[in-house]
This record gives structure tokens, sequence and C-alpha cells, in this order.
């Protein structure tokens, strides 16, 4: 593959024609979450952008993200712009093993110093200087401090990049941290989710590669096309919890007639994440749609969250321990209060003294 | 010497303060609708005339000293000690502006009795040394006459004999084992002495014995009224040593409010013990006998007729459909004001508050009170049971300028008692 | 478990009665207005299906509802795309699919003729130099 | 600290504080009003003590026509206020779950929409009884700086309910958050103001109540 082509040549080069250019274009807005008034714009974009390189870094992960953006539902289209960017390190999916693996990386980085795209996948494992996860004999932590200060941007994909996720629950034995935790002055997008949906990943990427920027972001780092708008906003299931028809069990009638879940513990109000929109499984559907509550994935600290069966106006704490805890010091105290309260009106009645009319009539 | 005495009547107060006072305070929620009730607020418009308000000094002890908070925010300096100041800005509110009529206990949403706890108050007041000097003197002669109005024996001695000069009507005194034992008020011996002949009159035709004690005639209790228990005790104690020596089966509380609280309600508890005889109010022993047919009565009233209720004797003590029963039997054209029975509006001198000279002035404002129920009724004749809300609303109508006459209910039905004039004779 | 329908809790619904947002029929009144707007101006307006959230059934009872019109036209470029006019002429639906038969985006275009039924100016003039080329080589085949 | 932080802060340990010290110090209370005593009525009665009370605490909810006739507006808003935040509390779904998950006991939910009006319905109440108390010669005299606080912790959690329902301000997460922090504020701050008579009112009218039915008169 020739550096120097725009990914527009590349394409032709491939023997796609110029309908299927624009049918390409289409797809890629529709999967930026970008409205089709915006194509011809892309067009122009995709025909010009140059060809990166990416490095993706896989830490304490599941490899669930990389399943996800793999089996998404649109491998063809995507594949084009895989095909086209130089993924250059992936521990997963390229060829190269071991010590070939890591001196690809190294001479990727030096070849694309201050340029290359750095996707991470994963949390880091902070504590104890970062022993408990290690490539190649060097620790994620430095890889990442490494690899991180030769990119353009970084793109945490999955929750464990993005907000520390499942390493980082309670009681975080590793120390696991974010990637935003860890480096600083470098531009991240946060892609989270357990998994991101991969519309939401390659979306991020076909945006950053054909427009060459990042896409505006909330205030966790997420990207407002994906992660504007929470759940509940968009959850075909609204009008039920606006009735106040919920299910109360996983096999009820109401559950059955595809009732508010928000009593079985969804998180939808607190998420913000595009699955009631993109959906799942070639738009098939989604947790919600499949009768379980959201988990709140895209969200920080979601494992710790309160649980996934409580609902989100239940507090999480043992309410009747807390209650029977406070009822028995307020008996102690009580017993206590009630006796101080005696003794002082005890006290006042022995030490009454009559009232006279002598008393009643001094000056 | 007065440091001391407010110290005392801080501890008066904290004696007073029981489980109910705390819930009271406990549940006040600053709504203001006790004010709406009252008499005084209503027709001055004063803010520091809310009942609750009147009761602030208790609350500023309850809080201190028996609750948690209230300690914790004396230790940062967060409350303030009742002073003497307090006591001095507190009397008036206390005494001159509350006629403990019990009508904002009533509507207290939350249910405190606030007059209670005005009765309550008063203890502290009195023994301070902060009690108007129209009720001490009252107190004094009560203690030490026998009288609050200085009324000795030898004046009862007297009108039983103007008594059974007029009219021939007998009225013993110190007949032991009679069944009755009559107590007046002293504003009866004194003003209303018509009140005697009437009791003698029904004594008669219901055939009953009665009998007036030489040793406690005096019905109305100042003690009770100054907020004294001490010596409402000493006042209760006559009564009922007398009432225990002749062995009566029943004291008559005669036409007055605070005589019936205090011998009724207040008497057990003062002397710690429940009583060998029964306690009634004058109209209900009326009522008794109209109901055993022993009474017959002839002749209606045909003015436009109204009763104004006691409160003590209506709200507070539940005598309200035995003057109402009586009153119909006598009267042909007998209607209610708008507020009446348990919601009644006091006469404005209630309480203490017609022994209070200080007060007068007040006293006559709130007073406009009844006299625009009365505007809005126009009655020819205005029907009571109560001497002193009797002579208070005689003053309350002449200061007014309206010539209604006040009359008392027992000397009216004893005018239409079916006189036997053959048996009289023979 | 071996499908779908062996899960005995599933959400019942039918076509006549879908479940969810209602977004049916306010998406019906953008395209009536997107309709008035081709006619009165010449503009044309696209509605990617998704980026809209639907309940169950309630895409299929907008496109049912939108129907078939006259015209189908087939794709063959990264896999088919089918290019239909709806019941309500100057509505289409273009459903791109991956060369697996995958539908990747589906769009309501209303418009006089979908942008990807003409040709594009540079396949023309690929086209006619294409075509002379052949010319021009049977023109020497011939002449040899 | 991050909304999430927040939120999940305010669903486990504050809250478990605040509904501790709520409960320690309504019982507190209840011990320090119960440990004073109350001295038998000696006086012959009329009529038993325990019916009295228990109609005062049932008929007392009820206005007095003559003072009704006099602050119409004060009692219907009371009416309206303390209806409005019972039915808001009771019968919005997320809350009876929290009952139903807390004590195992629930009930139908009214539908959100409604609730959501009856939330408008109670802050305008409360804000019409500050305005009353602020205008009111009576109120404004007897207020003190803990009635406006007491006004303040019940305004907060109906207002922030009704900001994170209609998604206003903040993000839903942030609004969810400060509405259970207001709640625990309300539950920290109860025992120690006037907030007490939500339990007391009970124990208050039952004494005015017993008395009065011991001597057989109105209460």
């Amino acid at each position: 593959m020739n550096d120097d082509k725009t990914l527009g040549e590349h394409l032709r080069e491939r023997g796609i024609s110029r309908r299927g250019f624009m049918k390409f274009c289409a797809v890629t807005a529709s999967m930026m979450a970008m409205p089709p008034s915006m194509i011809p714009a892309i067009a122009a974009a995709l025909e010009n952008a140059r060809r990166p390189s990416v490095i993706w870094l896989s830490f304490q992960e599941c490899t669930g993200c990389t399943e996800s953006l793999t089996r998404s539902h649109a491998p063809t289209v995507e594949s084009l712009i895989f095909d086209y960017i130089s993924l250059d390190y992936h521990h997963t999916l390229q060829a190269a093993a071991g010590d070939h693996a890591e001196a690809a990386r190294e001479a990727a980085m030096k070849e694309n110093w201050g340029k290359y795209l750095l996707i991470v996948d994963g949390s880091i494992p902070a504590k104890d200087g970062g022993v408990y996860s290690t490539i190649a004999g060097v620790t994620n932590l430095q890889m990442l401090q490494e690899v991180a200060e030769g990119a353009a941007a970084i793109v945490s994909v999955g929750t464990c990049a993005a907000f520390g996720g499942l390493p980082k629950a309670n009681p975080n034995p590793t120390g696991a941290a974010s990637v935003s935790e860890l480096i600083k002055g470098k531009p991240i997008i946060n892609v989270p989710g357990c998994p991101p949906i991969p519309i939401a990943i390659t979306g991020v990427l076909a945006q950053y590669l054909t427009m060459g920027a990042l896409p505006e972001l909330d205030h966790l780092g997420r990207p407002m096309a994906f992660y504007g708008q929470n759940i509940h906003d968009r959850c075909y299931r609204r009008p039920f919890y606006e009735r106040g028809q919920f299910a109360e069990t996983f096999d009820d009638e109401g559950a059955r007639k595809g009732w508010c879940l928000f009593k079985l513990g969804c998180k939808g109000p607190t998420t913000y994440n595009a699955c009631a929109t993109a959906k799942w499984n070639d738009g098939t559907s989604f947790p919600i749609e499949a009768g379980h509550g959201c988990i709140g994935c895209s969200e920080p600290n979601f494992w710790d969250a309160g649980g996934f069966y409580n609902a989100l106006s239940v507090p999480t704490g043992n309410t009747a321990k807390t209650i029977l805890g406070a009822a028995a010091a307020a008996a102690a105290a009580g017993v206590v209060i009630g006796a101080v309260n005696k003794r002082n009106k005890n006290k006042a009645a022995a030490a009454h003294e009559p009232l006279t009319v002598d008393e009643l009539n001094r000056e | 010497m007065s440091a001391p005495s407010v110290e005392k009547g801080i501890q008066f107060i904290r004696e007073q303060i029981d489980a109910p006072v705390a819930s009271f305070f406990s549940s006040c929620v600053h709504c203001g609708m006790c004010a709406e009730a009252c008499l005084f607020y209503g027709q001055t418009g004063d803010p520091r005339y809310t009942p609750i308000n009147k009761v602030e000094p208790m609350r500023r002890i309850w809080e201190r000293e028996f609750t948690l908070w209230g300690r914790i925010k004396g230790l940062f300096g967060l409350s303030r000690k009742v002073t003497e100041k307090d006591f001095a800005e507190w009397e008036t509110l206390v005494y001159d502006a509350c006629s403990l009529c019990g009508r904002c206990s009533l509507v207290c949403p939350v249910g405190n009795d606030i007059s209670g706890m005005i009765r309550k108050i008063r203890e502290g007041f009195s023994a301070a040394g902060y009690a108007p000097e129209g009720l001490i003197g009252a107190t004094t002669r009560a203690i030490e006459i026998g009288s609050p109005m200085g009324v000795k024996l030898p004046a009862v001695q007297a009108q039983i004999g103007h008594l059974k000069q007029d009219t021939g009507l007998e009225a013993p005194l110190d007949q032991a084992g009679a069944e009755y034992m009559v107590l007046l008020s002293s504003m009866e011996i004194m003003n209303f002495p018509e009140y005697m002949e009437a009791v003698a009159r029904i004594m008669k035709q219901a055939g009953k014995t009665w009998t007036i004690s030489s040793k406690a005639f005096e019905a109305t209790n100042s003690g009770i009224q100054i907020g004294a228990s001490d010596l409402a005790r000493e006042l209760v104690q006559r009564v009922v040593d007398a009432a225990e020596e002749l062995g009566v089966k029943t004291v008559i509380s005669p036409e007055c409010g605070h005589a019936y609280t205090a011998i009724r309600w207040e008497g057990p508890n003062l002397i710690g013990r429940a009583y060998k005889f029964k306690v009634q109010h004058i109209l209900e022993v009326l009522d008794e006998f109209r109901g055993q047919g022993l009474l017959k009565f002839e002749g209606k009233e045909t003015a436009k007729m109204t009763f104004h209720d006691p409160c003590q004797l209506v709200r507070k003590g539940g005598v309200i459909k035995q003057p109402r029963t009586l009153l119909n039997l006598v009267a042909d054209n007998f209607v209610e004001m708008t507020d009446h029975a348990s919601m009644n509006w006091c006469c404005s001198g209630g309480g203490g508050v017609s022994a209070n000279e200080r007060a007068d002035e007040l006293k006559f404002k709130a007073f406009r009170q009844k006299k625009s129920q009365l505007d809005e009724l126009q009655v020819d004749t205005l029907v009571t049971a109560c001497a002193n809300c009797r002579i208070t609303l005689e003053e309350g109508l002449e200061e007014y300028e309206m010539d209604i006459p006040v009359v008392g209910l027992t000397e009216m039905l004893a005018e239409h008692l079916v006189e036997d004039k053959q048996e009289e004779q023979a | 478990m071996s499908s779908l329908k062996e899960i005995p809790v599933a959400v019942t619904y039918s076509p006549d009665h879908p479940l969810g947002t209602g977004n049916v029929i306010p998406i019906l009144n953008e395209v009536r207005h997107a309709l008035q707007r081709l006619a009165s101006t010449g503009d044309s307006t696209a509605i990617d299906l998704a980026s809209i959230p639907f309940g169950p059934g309630e895409r299929d009872q907008l496109l049912q509802t939108l129907g078939d019109g006259e015209i189908q036209a087939t794709l063959h470029a990264l896999g088919e795309t089918l290019i239909r006019e709806t019941a309500y002429p100057g509505a289409w639906v273009v459903t791109h699919m991956s060369p697996q038969g995958m539908e990747l985006t589906t769009h309501i275009e209303v418009t006089r003729t979908p942008s990807l039924l003409s040709t594009p100016q540079r396949d023309i003039e690929d086209a006619a130099e294409a075509l002379a080329a052949y010319l021009h080589e049977q023109s020497i085949q011939e002449s040899a | 600290m991050s909304a999430e932080a927040l939120l999940t802060w305010a669903r486990g340990p504050a809250f478990d504080w605040a509904l501790g010290i709520f409960v320690l110090g309504m019982l507190l209370r209840l011990f320090e009003v119960l440990s004073l005593g109350r001295s038998p009525d000696l006086a012959e009665g009329r009529g038993s003590g325990v019916q009295g009370g228990i109609r005062t605490i049932l008929t007392r909810s009820l206005p007095r026509a003559s003072v009704f006739a006099r602050e119409p507006v004060r009692i219907i808003n009371g009416y309206v206020f303390h209806i409005g935040f019972l039915l808001v509390l009771l019968f919005y779904g997320p809350h009876i779950e929290l009952f139903q998950s807390k004590l195992g006991l629930g009930w139908p939910a009214l539908p959100s929409g409604v609730i959501d009006g009856l939330g408008v319905i109670t802050l305008l109440s409360l804000l019409l009884a500050l305005v009353l108390r602020l205008t009111s010669p009576v109120l404004r005299y007897i207020s003190t700086v803990s009635d406006y606080v007491a006004w303040a912790v019940t305004a907060l959690p109906i207002l922030t309910g009704y900001l994170a329902y209609n998604h206003l301000l903040l993000p839903y997460t942030n609004l969810l958050a400060l509405h259970l922090l207001s709640i625990e504020l309300l539950l920290l701050v109860a025992p120690f103001t006037k907030l007490t008579h939500m339990f007391s009112f009970v124990l208050s009218r039952w004494y005015q109540g017993y008395q009065a039915g011991h001597r057989g008169i109105e209460s």
C-alpha cells in the first residue's frame, strides 16, 4: 500500500465505483451519527483523507471490546477503513508475535512520532509500580506512558480504558486506573461500554480518519454523537414509565407486556449511550428490548453503583440494619436522657417551696 | 430579692413541664391558627397576642433543660436563658391578654392544649412575683379572709336572714347529712342575691335537702386564676373538708365558670385524691331534676334571647346541652349566636382578667367580639350562667352603650317555677 | 436453549399495536412536510432511520405504511442497495446492504430521483472514453 | 467528585447515615417527651380518655368552621401541601419501589405525569406558604430561623425531584444525586426542627384528646 495515496484513490484502486463510494460515504455518515445532509462533505473529506498509523494497546481487558468491533454488523465497510489504516500493533489481531511484534510497534512509533493514533482497551494496574500486568517484560503503565508520548490522540475503548471498569471494582487489588487518570496533556476520547457499541468505536475512528478532528465530547470525554442522550430518554418503554406501569419481576404480566424495567434496577435514566437507537446484533435489539434493565456499563464505576437489580431510587445500604442500629442507640441514649429528665423534674419537685401569700405580696 | 424569685419562677415552670407539654412544643409548626381563635389577637391585631407566643418562656425552658438539642444549643450559646426581663415582658401576655378561654386549644391542628399551658406558666409567673396587683389582692383575700371580694360569713348570714324575711324560704347553714352542699361566688353574695333565692325555691320544689357551709361557702378560687397551685389547693381543701364533714352527697358549683373548673377538675388533682362526694354545676343539677320530673315550669318568656356560653362551663366543662334544654323550657324565642357552644367567644373577663384592673382597656377592646355577635342577633335579653361573665358583660354593654339586660339562667328558671301557694301557706 | 423462540418470556406485541416510542406518526409527518417542500421549492430531504429510536415493530409499521410504489431498483456496489419508491411518489426508501446481505443503513429520501440512480459525471466521461477506446480498438482490428 | 460517584454515595453511605440519624433523633425526641410523664387525672370522669384520644387524633385533621372562615387560604393551602406531598411521596413508582424493597410492601403507582403535576402543585403551595409566612404579621412574628430552615429542607426534595423527572438544568444523574441528598438533608434536619410534628402530632392530639375524653368535653 502506498502511503501517499488518499483514501479515495485507494478505494478506486480496489475497484470501488463512484456509486459504491457514495454508498460508502452514506454508511459512514450513518455510522458517525451524522445527518444525511453531511454525506457530500464526508465524501469530500474521505476523498482526500491520508493514511494514518494506529497502535492498539490492550491491557487489563477481556478482549470483549475487540470482539465487539470485529464482529460488528458491517465488517466489509469497516474493513475498508481498517484495510486502509495502518494497524501497526494489536496483540490479538496482528500476525507477528514476541520480539517481532514489539519491534513493529517501536518502528511504527519512530516513523510516525507525534502523528499516530493510540487506541487503548483495558485498564492499567498502577499499584506497586504496575507489576500486575506486563507485556514483554514491560509494565502496562510504562508502555502506555511511552506510546502515549508520541501519539496525536488517544482513544480509550471500553469502560476499563475509559473509567477503570471491572478491574477497578472494589476492592481494586491492582490499583487499576483509566487512561485519563494516568495520561495528561493529550487529547483523549473515551468510548466506554462493556463492550462499547461497535458503531461507536468505528464511528469515532471514521470521524478521526475522515475529518482528522476530534468529535465533540461530554464532561466525561465521550463523543456527544453517541453518548449525548441517556437510554431512558430514547427508550421505547419510556411511555410505561410515564404511566407508572412497571414490571415487578422478570416473569410477571408487566414483563410480558414490555413495561418499564425501572423497578428491576434499570439504570437507563443515569446511563448515557446509544443502545436504544443504534442497538446491538445488526440492529436487532438492545438489553432493555430483550427484557433486562440497563446495567449502566458506559458509566464510571457501574459495577459498584449499588447493584444491577436495585432500582435507582432505592438506597443501596442495609436499611433494616441501619434502623435497628439507630433504634438500639436511641434506646440506650433514651434511657440516659429519660433518667436525666426525670432527675431534673424530681429535683425541681423536691426543691419546691410552697408559694405563700406573703411571697405574693412582697415588693 | 428579685433574682431568687425569678429562679423560683423558672423552677415552678420546670415542675409544670410534663409529657403533654413536651409533645405540644414538639408538635408546634408555627402555623398561627391559634391567633385566629384568640379573642385578644382578633380584636387588637397585635401578633404578640398569638396564644403560642404567650408560653414562649416555657418553651425555652423546656428546650434548654429537657431536650438534647436544646442542651447542645446551650453549649454553643445558641439558646437564651429565661431572665427577669422575659418575665416582665411576658407578664401582660400571660395575665392581661388571656382569659384561659381555651378556644386556641380547640383549633390547634396538632392538638396543642395552649390554654392549658398558659394556666401552667402562670405558676411560674406568680412564683416569680410577676402577677397583676388585682389578682394578688384577690388571692390574698381569699386565703386570709375566705373570699376574694372580702365577703365574710356575717354577710352570708345576713342574706339568709333577708331571704327568710322576704320570701319565707329557708337556706340551711351547716346542716349535716344534707344531700347537697351549695357553694356561692362572692359576686352572688354581693351583687346577685337572687341566686340564693332561686336555689332555695328549686330545692324546695324538688324536695331535696341542702345546706351552705359556714366554713366554706365561697366557690371561687383565685389561686387557679393567678396560677398558684399551693394556694389553690388550700382553698379547695376548705371545701373538701367542709363537704366531707357535713357528709353531703353532692357539692353544687354555682353560676361561676372558673369555680367549676377549680372544684370539678383541678380540685382532686390539687389535693392528690378523688373526692368522697360528687361535684355538679347548678345547671347539671337542674337538668337532672327536670329529667326526674321534679320541677314544673309555667309561662314562657317571649323576648328574643340568646345564651352566652361561659367558657369554663361549656368548652372546658362540657355542660353544653343542659343550659339549652333548660332555656327552651321557659323561652319561646331562643336564638344561638354564630359561634356558640364549644366554639363560643369569651366575655373577655375570664381567667382573672376581670379582677385585673390594669387589663381593663384591653378587656373592653376584646369585648367588641361579643358586641359584634350581639349586634348581629339583636336580642332583647342575654342569658348566661356565670356571675363573672355576667358582670363582665354588663360592664361591656355599658361601655358600648348597649341596652340589653343580662340574667342568670338559674334565676330565670326559678321565676318560672309553678308556685304551690297553698302548700306554702300551710 | 437453541433458539430465541424457546425463551419462555417474550414481549408480546402485534404489528397493529407496536410497543414503544410513538415515533411512527411524527416521522410520517416529517415525510409529509418534506414532500410539500419538494413540491414547492424542489429541496430534497433525507432521514437516517438509524438515528431514530424505535420500539419493537415500529420500524416495520413505518415502512408498511409507506408501502410500495412504481419503481424498484437495485444497485450492485459494495453489496446490494435497494432503492424503491413508496406508495407516496417522491418518497423513496434506500436500503444499503453489505455484500453478505446485511442491512447497513436505511434512509428515507424525499426527492425527485435518488442521487444514486443518476450517473455520476465522471462515470459518463469515463464511459464516453471507454466506448471511444473500444471503438478505436475495433477499428484497428478491422483495419488489421 | 463526579456526579456518578456522588449518586453512588448518596444512595449508599449518605442515605444510611441520614436515615440512622433520623431514626435515632426521632426516637430520642420521643423518649424525651415520654420520660417527662404525666400524672393521672384524679377528677371523676365522664367518658373514656382512650376514646377521646383516638377521636381527637382523627378529628383534629378537620378545621373548625369559624377559624376556616377567617383563614380559608392558609388552611386550604395546608391541605394542598400535605396531601400533595404525601401523594408524591407514596404514589410515585420509583418511591413505591423504595418502600417495597425495604418494607416488602408495595401498592399501585399513580401515573408519573400526575405525580409531576402534583409536584408542581405542592411546590406552589409551599411557595404560597412562604409568602403567607412573610406577609402575615402573626406568622412573621412567631417565625424563627428554624421555620425557614424547615421550609427549605422540605421544598428542596420536591424541587430537585421535579427537576430530575423533567431533566431540567442538569443531567439526570446529577439531579438524582441532588434529589437523594436533599432528602437526606431533610432526614438529618427533621428531628431537630418543628418537622418532628410528623410523628409528635399523634402524641399531642392524644394528650389533649385523652383529657377531653376523660372529662367528657369537646376537643
